[in-house]
């Protein structure tokens, strides 16, 4: 409990504190010893619930599924915050933006990883909203930092739509609510995950089956599901690159994240009706079609950022597609591939925004000759493309792997589209990456001061996992799996 | 025995540890190329032993990995079949050992450093090591894809060149397809078998719709990776551009690679194997070799049309390996078993003289720095052993006798000429057919290394820096010396080789190849005595004798040198040759039909010029139009991002009516 | 596997390979003297080609600077190939111990082996007929060669091996002799050897036109003894293919036994049908004009039609039944 | 017949009244009079909210009531009634493209929206299913009201009604949510307002307008 209690409140204060730190070199310091203290919080809290079992307190629940995205997101956190110290000194020093601006992203920073975290050990689907709209607002400005008449229109399009969605993820709570106010033995608990979880074969299923759909679509946007997706890749090319670093590897893994344990609580309710995997065909279809269409957006792409966001796009769509599907050989594969493909997605990031320093734009017309200019930028914007385009043996390669091997024993035809899918993507991502890194130094172009630490330690991880999944993490997923599916593997 | 694994082992080691010190170049320098090179061949004579030990013995081992998944441990399994391959990467291996060093020292100064070139060579190695004892699914996929991915960014290596970013781009996106499909069929067979250890594979109770389902996957996905047509479009762009030594890996080895993937797909994991497979193997690999040879005669870049030529050598080891599956899937086992081993010995001996010409070619490139053989000419003057080691090449990849590519060549006709066996009228005159064309294959590849030994090595030099060659260090001709003395090796003493591939087939198909060998080293008798039989030693006698006669009785009289004749025109210039585009003009001309030729004469200030293109038809007839469509597709789908909120907020509000309407 | 043991057997190999090799000149010789006669003409002796022959060996050779060593060694290659190949078949007498060294297969690649470094040497002096010629030869080659290997699998599949002697052995056994299937193959062969041996239509051996010349142009640079060679080895071929003609296909009269009595008759029956063929080549020569080279593809697909033909009639019509 | 008490029958009519009045907002062009509309259905929300507090004896809701009326009848209507006199709004007059057709739509909407709350029926609280219906129906228009309207400040209203729908389907059907997840609830709310008026300054800045239709640099598709 104390280890949940520093994660959590170690940004909840930093956000304060850092909103009165006007020195840009000491805020840019203190926001990396916060987010290095929230991932010792939440390490801690890992080796806890990992030898005490769940732990279901006080409103908070922790268990096997969410304990490691909570360091996933730790760490991510504090991996991005070695990144933006420097990148965001440079954005500084460039005049891109005021101080004033600083104290507001580095506070504003804090603030979503605390509703990150919050969404993610939260016992209430209530607060699992707030947190999740919370999260929405916290970034909003975010994106909209550099004051261009871009950022302002993403900002502004990436406000309204999630606002919507998550309009609608309310609604579904409240049926939900609903619904459990006949079926619990004490109706005030009607939005606590794991009261409604236990007693999830008496909710009324037409209610959940509606409450599901608004969910879906409601948290849905925040996934970046096709057709609600439109402002995923907006939101990521404008705002500053860290941000992007974490939407892309945090924000959209705790909206999934939310799908999924209201996935548990409808195919409970559904599980005696007539079309007991509604849930799972729903998302499936979602998953397919986003998977499909990203991977076609990725052919006609201009700018390097929204390009990896629509990357982004396309593997949240094939985890929704494995979540699904179900079982425990698709539910692993979805739960290692949030894992490496956040750890890949932030590093990817983390590397385009030094790549776009050092061309001085996103366009991926005029970045060229990485390599040349500077190897280590090149090299990892070029590894970190092998290893999201699900190349061996870094460790997105073993997660579609159970993915589509999964596919394969329950619906053989639909392989054959996740293959051409990744085909796609492949040469979509390939054919703007190449001139990109390879080639001739162009004139003028100069090295950047670039930290690439954060990409190494990611992409190590990453090649870990695809080399030897350690038995302590297996075992870890493999009770998430049995927690979601109803069965492990192991 | 009990060493085999370790030595495999070492031999893994030591590669990827190859490529581990090759990135501390910047700080160690040359001693890095060196240290980096001496592991390679450490690795070679581990693999070439091991591999040996295997075949001698025909024992099987396995081992288990403390890696991968914990339920799908990554499983290591030397078999035969595997012994053979590591035989062959063990012996291309030694070559390019020794042909490195020098070829590299190229690459000390200037961008291209050698930290990227060993790194990935080493990793690259290590990937084919490890496809070759992977015993399942899983763990071969990733050591497939290692080895795709290492190999691209060898072809990637010299980026400032528009070319190399092109062919690695198309390469790896044609591997990760390849791959793909691949999976699939392993797939299909593990939903029946229960789970991905090859083990589970060999016992699957495969229905025989899904086998054939699967096996058509893996057609595509190893016909991918060994440059099929018409599957073979990113080999000419990828093994040219990539440095020699490494082309020498990719054409020699890696697309051997594939080879083993599909036999031991077809002949080991696949329970039952059916004629009809037989037959689109036979189909593909027929017009493989013919179209192969085809293109590489129209090609005049020298490694282009060496690749051209690995598309030509694979159709023909796919001609084995069909005729292989046509006699299997009719119950002749014997004669699948010839069919089989005659594929296969076509594969190690493409190994070496594939490689012998890319390392010759590099020799070329290094000292000319050309690749346009229309530029050359004269070379065998200033550079003999190379020239030597090349015609050696020349002759064996050609099928002539007393070299090795002719006992393969041989081997695959006593095979197809045993079709009157066969039940169905239909498939009786099919064999013969792949004969003719293999024929016509053969006959055409030796035209085209006249052309090119003529064109590169004799007459006279046709530009400047040609004329300045010099010949090669000493390891670079060490190399190719190694790889052409292994060539005449292998077509003197076919029985040898036969009898140490024996384990192969009878691990694989439970027979073994007795009579083949059965009439002493001397004899190679696939069938019977009866039937046909060579005495290669015998043959190379012969040769050597009928010289030494001739030589002897011809001694008398003198030689004076003099200008050339040539009709009793003036003494000719390098430019009155006859060029590498005339010598291919009356075969353009007859198999016309099969290229996209572009020829015109173009004016430009008063002076015309004759351009002539030709090319792929493949390009124009299945990628083009794959192209469009996934172009066209991206661009319908385009208009979801319209940039418009209010189209994007009634997205949200269609879904939702949607969904609620299929819910309700 | 027996023959290959017996000496007297190896003996008789020797002498027929000699045999073989000696008697060459004669046919073309004879060739060239009932043209000669057909025309109207005396022509040259019988033996002319052996004085021919025997002038050169005694010539001085001379040898341009640029040529390489291929060219030099390229005549010995090709004619110790082509002597090999003509070792091979049976000429007086079946059960050759040199056909199981080498069946025809092996035939067709020692042919090979002589055409590659023919046209080697053709491209080698630098000058521009040569590589006219070597380039004209290979694409003859690479069309006849399908067709001849087709006619001659033909003749293999039907005996079921790839031995020669075995072949002809097999034909003389059996009583089924008259196959529609050997008459396409004997089609085909036929036009195959009058392509391969450099004969009108396809090419004309008594030419030194510039620009119709093939083989000639090839060896337009050699002199001397390496002439010899050259000349030799391409008589040597029209004899291997005058030779497989005739006792391939009309093997009567050949010996089986190893005795004096059957072999003298074999060498009568040899020299008759080589006479006969001789003659026969001779009338089609005055009889026909030679073709424009890219006629040539259309006539040596009429060959590999003709072999295809002789296949598919043999695997349907003769195995089936 | 429905047996429905006293109570069931004024919420739902004061649902059926809000229903009204998001027709109201959907239709009405001037800016100024839907931010008025748009108060009184934030009243109308608070009113239901303070008599399911009575009648439930539910003493949160009371806290709830105020905190609607604080902030949708009152605060947030000031607050954009001062950004559009700020932005000299006042007199603007908005064109909708068929009004009468995205009135049938609207009208569709609310079908569609009993249809789907149809089998619901089974719970045998019919009331409540029709709220849910009437709140379902609220939610939809006001996402229909975001869909046609091109000004940005009817887009934050029709958001805004969308929300008091969420609000009044919480409270009618399920007697109020846990305090905590209102005021987290409410908080998000507020914060969004607020943000959206910087947001108004900041568009208007940046495309000199308030047009969504003219927010289309990030656009993808092709300009034929």
């Amino acid at each position: 409990m104390e280890a949940l209690i520093v994660t959590l409140s170690t940004p909840a204060v930093g956000a304060l504190l850092l909103a009165l730190v006007s020195n840009v070199t000491a805020a840019g310091w203190l926001n990396l010893m916060l987010s290095g203290l929230s991932l010792g919080g939440s390490v801690a809290l890992a080796l806890g619930v990992l030898s005490a079992g769940p732990l279901t307190r006080h409103g908070f629940h922790i268990d096997a599924f969410n304990v490691y995205l909570v360091v996933l997101t730790t760490l991510v956190g504090f991996t991005t915050s070695i990144f933006s110290r420097p990148y965001m000194l440079h954005v500084c020093a460039q005049r891109k933006i005021s101080q004033r601006h600083m104290r507001l992203y580095h506070s504003m920073y804090q603030v979503f990883m605390l509703t990150l975290l919050l969404a993610l050990t939260i016992d209430n689907l209530g607060g699992l909203w707030v947190a999740v709209e919370g999260a929405t607002l916290a970034t909003v400005l975010l994106v909209s930092l550099y004051r261009t008449p871009e950022a302002v229109e993403a900002a502004w399009k990436y406000f309204i739509l999630c606002g919507v969605g998550i309009a609608q993820a309310l609604f579904g709570t409240v049926l939900i609510y609903f619904a459990a106010q006949h079926a619990l033995p004490d109706p005030s608990q009607g939005l606590t995950w794991t009261v409604l979880h236990t007693h999830c074969e008496s909710l009324h299923p037409t209610v959940m089956a509606i409450a599901f759909v608004f969910l879906l679509v409601g948290y849905g946007t925040k996934v970046g599901l096709v057709p609600l997706h439109n402002w995923l890749p907006d939101a990521h090319s404008e705002g500053p690159t860290p941000m992007s670093a974490v939407l892309s590897g945090l924000l959209l893994n705790v909206a999934l994240y939310a799908v999924v344990r209201l996935k548990m609580l409808t195919d409970g309710a559904l599980a005696g009706s007539d079309d007991p995997h509604m849930a799972g065909h729903l998302m499936m279809g979602f998953g397919l079609v986003s998977f499909l269409v990203a991977s076609l957006f990725l052919h006609r792409q201009r700018d390097i950022k929204r390009m990896f966001s629509y990357s982004s796009i396309e593997h949240m769509g094939l985890m929704t597609f494995a979540f699904g599907i179900g079982g425990p050989l698709a539910t692993f594969g979805a739960l290692l591939h949030m894992l490496v493909h956040s750890l890949t997605k932030s590093a990817i990031f983390i590397t385009v925004g030094h790549a776009a320093h050092i061309a001085g734009t996103q366009t991926i017309d005029r970045i060229r000759g990485l390599i040349r200019t500077q190897p280590s930028v090149g090299w990892g914007l070029l590894i970190g493309g092998v290893a999201i385009a699900g190349f061996p043996p870094f460790g997105i390669f073993t997660s579609e792997f159970l993915v589509l091997v999964a596919t394969m024993q329950r619906w053989p035809w639909l392989s054959v589209a996740l293959l051409v899918g990744l085909g796609v993507a492949f040469a979509g991502l390939f054919r703007h990456l190449h001139p990109m890194v390879y080639g001739a130094k162009p004139e003028g172009q100069e090295p950047v001061p670039a930290n690439m630490i954060p990409v190494a330690v990611h992409l190590g991880l990453v090649l870990w996992l695809g080399i030897a999944s350690p038995a302590f993490l297996s075992h870890w997923l493999d009770q998430a799996t049995q927690l979601i599916a109803g069965s492990g593997l192991l | 025995m009990s060493s085999v694994l370790p030595l495999s082992g070492i031999a893994v080691a030591a590669s990827l540890l190859s490529g581990g010190i090759a990135l501390f170049s910047a700080r160690l320098g040359r001693t890095a190329a060196v240290l980096s090179f001496s592991l390679l061949g450490v690795a070679a004579i581990a693999a070439l032993v091991a591999g040996s030990a295997v075949l001698v013995t025909g024992a099987t081992l396995s081992y288990e990995l403390p890696l991968g998944l914990p339920w799908l441990p990554w499983r290591v399994r030397i078999d035969a079949l595997s012994g053979f391959f590591l035989v062959l990467i063990g012996a291309v291996l030694m070559a390019v050992v020794a042909y490195g060093p020098g070829y590299v020292r190229q690459f000390e100064h200037g961008h291209n450093s050698f930290a990227v070139l060993g790194g990935f060579s080493g990793l690259f190695v290590t990937g084919m090591l490890l496809v070759i004892v992977a015993d399942d699914a899983f763990f071969f996929m990733v050591a497939w894809e290692l080895m795709s991915v290492s190999s691209y960014f060898l072809v990637a290596f010299q980026h400032e060149n528009p070319a190399n970013r092109r062919a690695a781009f198309l390469y790896l996106l044609m591997a990760h397809v390849g791959g793909l499909c691949i999976l699939l069929s392993y797939g299909i067979l593990a939903g029946f078998g229960g789970g991905f250890a090859f083990d589970l594979l060999r016992t699957a109770q495969v229905d025989a719709n899904w086998a054939t389902a699967a096996f058509v996957l893996a057609l595509l996905g190893f016909g991918m990776k060994a440059g099929l047509v018409p599957l073979h479009v990113w080999l000419p762009e990828a093994h040219p551009v990539a440095a020699s030594h490494i082309s020498a890996l990719m054409s020699g080895v890696m697309l051997k690679i594939a080879v083993y993937g599909f036999v031991r797909f077809t002949f080991d994991l696949v329970a039952e194997v059916q004629w009809s497979w037989g037959v689109a193997v036979l189909a593909v690999g027929s017009f493989s070799a013919l179209l192969g040879v085809l293109y590489a005669l129209m090609e005049h870049d020298l490694k282009r049309l060496l690749a051209y030529h690995s598309v030509e050598n694979i159709g023909i080891i796919f001609i084995g390996l069909g005729l292989a599956l046509i006699f299997l899937g009719t119950g002749h086992r014997l004669l699948g078993i010839i069919a089989l081993v005659a594929a296969l010995y076509h594969t190690i001996n493409h190994a070496l003289f594939k490689s012998l010409l890319f390392l010759g070619a590099g020799a070329i490139l290094h000292t000319c720095h050309e690749r346009d053989i229309q530029q050359m000419g004269g070379l065998l003057r200033r550079m003999p052993w190379t020239g030597l080691f090349f015609l050696v090449g020349c002759i064996s990849i050609s099928a002539l006798p007393p070299f090795n590519g002719f006992v393969s060549e041989w081997l695959t006709f006593q095979a197809a000429l045993q079709g009157f066996v066969l039940d169905s009228g239909v498939l009786r005159s099919l064999l013969p057919v792949a004969a003719a064309m293999l024929a016509l294959t053969g006959a055409l590849a030796v035209a085209c290394f006249v052309k090119v030994f003529g064109v590169v090595f004799l007459g006279q030099a046709r530009s400047r820096q040609v004329r300045h060659a010099r010949e090669v260090s000493f390891g670079m001709r060490a190399g190719q010396a190694w790889l052409a003395i292994l060539c005449l090796l292998l077509g003197v003493f076919p029985t040898v080789m036969v009898t140490l591939m024996d384990a192969i087939p009878r691990q694989l198909l439970g027979a073994g190849l007795s009579q083949a060998t059965a009439h002493g080293w001397l004899w190679l008798t696939p069938v019977s005595a009866a039937t046909a039989s060579y005495a290669a030693p015998l043959v190379l006698l012969a040769v050597a004798v009928a010289w030494w006669l001739a030589a002897m009785l011809l001694r008398r009289g003198g030689i004076r040198q003099c200008d050339p004749w040539d009709c009793g025109f003036s003494p000719p210039d390098p430019r009155m040759q006859y060029t590498a585009t005339a010598f291919a003009q009356p075969i353009r001309r007859v198999f016309g039909l099969l290229f996209h030729i572009d020829e015109r004469v173009e004016t430009e200030a008063g002076i015309a010029r004759h351009r002539l293109r030709v090319d792929d038809r493949s390009w124009g007839l299945f990628y083009e139009p794959i192209v469009r469509l996934v172009q066209g597709c991206a661009r319908q789908v385009a208009r979801l991002q319209s940039g418009n909120a209010r189209a994007y907020l009634g997205w949200s509000l269609g879904t939702l009516l949607v969904l609620l309407w299929i819910v309700s | 596997m027996d023959s290959v043991l017996s000496p007297a057997a190896w003996l008789l190999a020797g002498i027929q390979a000699l045999l073989f090799t000696l008697a060459a000149p004669l046919l073309s010789g004879w060739v060239k003297k009932v043209k000669s006669r057909l025309q109207n003409r005396r022509g040259p002796p019988l033996l002319q080609p052996y004085q021919n022959l025997w002038k050169l060996f005694g010539k001085e050779a001379l040898v341009a600077h640029t040529a390489s060593p291929v060219f030099r060694a390229a005549p010995y290659i090709v004619f110790s190939s082509t002597w090999l190949a003509a070792s091979v078949i049976p000429l007086i007498a079946t059960k050759l111990p040199t056909a199981a060294v080498a069946d025809v297969i092996v035939l067709v690649g020692f042919l090979a082996l002589g055409r590659f470094f023919l046209a080697l040497a053709g491209m080698d002096v630098g000058t521009a007929f040569g590589g006219m010629g070597s380039s004209r030869e290979t694409l003859i080659a690479a069309l006849a060669e399908p067709a001849m290997l087709m006619a001659i699998f033909t003749l293999t599949m039907t005996a079921h091996t790839t031995n020669l002697s075995s072949v002809v052995d097999h034909t003389l056994e059996s009583s089924y002799s008259l196959r529609p299937s050997f008459l396409f193959a004997l089609g085909a062969m036929l036009l195959v050897a009058v392509a391969e041996t450099g004969r009108i239509p396809v090419d004309n051996p008594a030419t030194h036109l510039e620009l119709t010349m093939v083989h000639e142009a090839m060896i337009l640079e050699y002199s001397g003894r390496h002439l010899a060679l050259m000349e030799w080895a391409a008589q040597l071929k029209l004899m291997i293919y005058g030779v497989l003609i005739a006792n391939v296909f009309f093997p009567w009269g050949i010996a089986t036994e190893l005795n004096l009595g059957s072999l003298a008759i074999g060498l009568a029956a040899i020299t008759s049908k080589l006479a006969v063929l001789g003659i026969a080549l001779a009338v089609s020569e005055t009889v026909l004009a030679k073709m424009r080279l890219f006629r040539v593809p259309e006539y040596l697909n009429l060959a590999l039609l003709l072999a295809l033909l002789g296949i598919f009639s043999h695997v349907i019509l003769e195995v089936g039944a | 017949m429905l047996q429905l008490s006293l109570t069931e029958q004024i919420v739902s009519v004061l649902s059926a009244v809000v229903l009204f009045s998001s027709f109201a907002l959907l239709a009405q062009v001037r800016l100024v009079a839907a931010v008025h509309a748009f108060a009184w259905q934030g009243a109308l929300v608070a009113a239901v909210t303070a008599l399911m507090a009575t009648v439930g004896s539910e003493p949160h809701l009371y806290f709830s009531a105020v905190l609607t009326l604080g902030l949708k009848a009152l605060l947030i209507p000031w607050m954009l009634h001062r950004l559009i006199r700020r932005l000299a709004l006042d007199r603007h007059v908005e064109t909708i493209p068929y009004p009468a057709l995205v009135i049938l739509f609207g009208a569709g909407l609310v079908l569609f929206s009993y249809w789907v709350v149809l089998p619901i029926e089974r719970l045998g609280f019919a009331a409540t299913r029709n709220v849910i219906a009437l709140t379902l129906a609220v939610v939809l228009l006001g996402l229909l009201m975001m869909v046609v309207r091109r000004q940005v400040v009817s887009q934050v209203i029709g958001f805004m009604s969308m929300e008091n729908g969420l609000f009044l389907a919480a409270v009618a059907a399920t007697k109020g949510m846990p305090m905590v997840v209102e005021l987290g609830v409410a908080f998000d709310v507020l914060v969004a307002a607020v943000l959206f008026g910087v947001f108004f300054l900041q568009i208007r800045e940046s495309i000199d307008s308030l047009d969504v239709d003219r927010l289309n640099r990030l656009t993808e598709a092709e300009t034929e």
